[in-house]
């Protein structure tokens, strides 16, 4: 990557637009899960018209908002470890059963970060291969939910294609992604690669299929 | 726009199911019987179903006049020869209705395997026995065990005391039995409940079956006891 | 069987003196589940000095006596589908959590009627092969109880013997029970065959070994 | 005769653990963490042990502490790269530690199986990642699954709310996590609880870890509150 193509590069949707926009997609009644990090913002963004219902995967389903300060009971927290609440309708449970929730097909929607996804679906978010191998939750989550959404930005830190071919990073999943927002666009992953379903409007598709190492449909 | 699944009546509660559907019923004799729901599909007529339960009915009411509706093609469970049982027995006798025998740990494990996403597992119950003819079986740690596989359903019925507009249930006694599996591993989980309850169960701590696994509730204040009308000689429809 | 034979038959201990010597063996504190039928008796027979819980398969631990008229609630009832009572320290549970007593090897003690048991610890008691089969729990129990007690007449209603060397009946598990109670004696089953622990004062072991199929050890 | 699980010194609620044992540690995070009974395994001083946990634990208390202490040579988890685990990274880093990743979800599972006397089930849960080689695989309905095994301990330390004397236990809030499925997994439970609440919890329908899971029981009133504990730099001993 030439210094000329990072000067040419747009920012694109910031992170509260990518939010904001799979906030609009996750239907009215919706179990969803949001994995640590970025998925984190899009509750807010979900039309007060909406009741989506938030899964922890640590036992809680009917999560509300963060804890404010004094609302704080470590006893209640995410399964980022942080304190939050619990909405009316919300319940508790035992780890087993949290997961038999996801990974019996519960979960309508996940929306997970990416090192890489592929072409095929194929998700890479767990490890480089260097440090501690920790995986929690993310690969019950892509194999059991309905749908899986990764929210990521569309290019590494070093400005490489996060959407490629094939994933060289160790696999979170085999042909799990459903869907992939980041912020230069939308795409479906279907059988032949991933089909565009919206772009940003500082971007052309010249520009993106540049900085996109998947096969992409118009 | 809030999350409700209560809907008013029980015969639009039911309304979905196909001939030759797969149900789950829950309730292990009458207590946790769904009584009503069962009652509402034999209005709806829905035929060739499969019946998941742990008993194939008692009397001519519930499950019993499902069967002698001739609704019912095979019953998949781990004890059809209760004394009441008369409509199942007539029927198995004259080979007109099929029999899935299932020990009742296995049935409960294969019901709870499919709602926890599990497609098969071993177990030691059964191995040596006419049950495990025709099973795979694998040795762990020099023990011999059989493979089961998930016991999966087009629909459950279910029946519960309370429940709020979200689905969260809660059971009375022993009527909690394979209520809270069989609500898990079903594609539409209809539930008949005592009590609605209003915004939410009193006590997150208390949900047994949270609303995740649930479609549709219908309330039914004062259901049949099923004893009682068995003893009178009640007959449905 | 001669008219002799069962003329010189004693009849030993009657039900309950067998349901009195199973209790009397029952250690303080163990969770025990007993099977329908028989094994019903021995319950009243404990040491008012033991705590014994009582489990019921259908989600039940800490089971009570038989529900008296004015306790009748048919939402609480037993295996046997009789109304019961729950004593304090009891609790509820679903079906799949209940067998995970039961097949988790939690169960210290079950208690089961039987067809047939063979000097190799193997048990028949589920069906005959005539009928509808229906097996209920029985299974279960034999497979994951740590302790599998046999409670049954020594001869068949054809004074026949129950205890033989192979059952002829359809298995509900192979090797399975620990101990036999019999109305004229007690057996551990052993690898060499079943060892005699008690014999009713009325027979001898001449008369044992005659009514008995299976080989006994002295 | 009473049945009565309680304890009264927390060293003697851990004085049967041996070296090399197997243990397994309730929590996620430090919701449900038994940090006393982890510090009384610390004052016992038994080594070589395996901890099976969600985490590999935070700072220099509790988990922490007991890896500090190099008691520990294996840890099996989800999650042992959190921020303040800085005594797992400090030996993992040197190769003095083995670490054994599961996902969480096959890691709940597993323990619950071994509670559930399933010695193996299939899951779809890392098919086609790192994690799956040397696992047998096999298709059910054209799909592909991996064979996980059930994960059982020795001991198992839980952290509870309420408590009587026979060990039926209920939790707080997240804090329940993996200690009922914990409880069941290990040859000896061992809980300490906040409150001991005499003859029996109020409820039957609100116990959430039936007593037949429970070994032994030790009041801890007022226990540690880690985050705090940590940005207050505590260390044990």
């Amino acid at each position: 990557m030439t210094n000329h193509n990072i000067q040419s590069l747009k920012p694109g949707w910031n992170r509260n637009e990518i939010a904001s926009k799979i906030a609009n997609d996750l239907p009215h009644g919706s179990y969803v899960n949001l994995g640590i990090g970025m998925p984190e913002l899009i509750s807010q963004y979900v039309d007060k018209g909406k009741e989506i219902i938030y899964h922890s995967e640590n036992g809680l389903l009917g999560m509300g908002p963060p804890a404010k300060e004094y609302e704080i009971d470590y006893e209640l927290i995410n399964a980022g470890k942080k304190p939050v609440t619990i909405l009316p309708g919300g319940s508790f449970c035992h780890h087993a059963d949290s997961f038999s929730m996801i990974r019996g097909g519960h979960i309508d929607y996940c929306v997970l970060g990416a090192m890489e996804v592929s072409e095929k679906g194929d998700l890479a978010n767990w490890t480089t291969g260097a440090g501690i191998p920790a995986v929690g939750g993310a690969m019950d989550l892509v194999a059991g939910a309905k749908n899986v959404f990764v929210m990521t930005q569309h290019l590494t830190k070093e400005n490489l294609p996060k959407l490629v071919k094939t994933c060289s990073l160790p696999l979170t999943g085999k042909s799990v992604v459903t869907r992939i927002y980041t912020n230069y666009a939308i795409f479906d992953v279907c059988d032949n690669g991933l089909k565009l379903i919206k772009m940003n409007t500082q971007i052309n598709f010249e520009f993106l299929e540049k900085h996109t190492d998947a096969k992409i449909i118009k | 726009m809030e999350v409700n699944k209560l809907i008013n009546s029980i015969n639009d509660a039911v309304a979905e199911v196909f001939d030759g559907a797969t149900i789950m019923i829950g309730g292990f004799g009458e207590a946790g019987s769904p009584v009503e729901l069962i009652h509402a599909l034999i209005d709806h007529g829905s035929k060739n179903l499969t019946v998941i339960a742990n008993n194939a009915g008692n009397g001519r009411i519930g499950l019993g006049a499902l069967i002698g509706q001739r609704q019912v093609k095979k019953v998949i469970c781990s004890f059809a020869r209760s004394p009441k049982s008369i409509t199942f027995k007539e029927q198995y006798e004259n080979n007109e209705i099929e029999l899935e025998v299932v020990p009742q740990g296995t049935l409960a494990e294969r019901i709870r395997s499919a709602g926890a996403g599990i497609p098969g597992f071993y177990t030691a119950t059964a191995v040596g026995t006419p049950l495990a003819s025709e099973k795979e079986s694998k040795f762990f740690d020099g023990k011999e065990y059989i493979l089961e596989t998930a016991l999966s359903a087009d629909f459950a019925f279910i029946k519960a005391e309370n429940s709020d507009r979200y689905g969260n249930l809660s059971y009375s006694k022993t009527a909690r039995n394979f209520n809270p599996i069989m609500s898990m591993a079903a594609k539409q989980t209809i539930v008949q409940v005592k009590n609605i309850v209003g915004e939410s169960l009193t006590d997150p701590e208390k949900v047994i079956t949270p609303g995740i696994f649930v479609d549709k509730i219908v309330e039914v204040n004062n259901p049949i006891i099923e004893t009682n009308a068995i003893d009178n000689g009640e007959v449905y429809p």
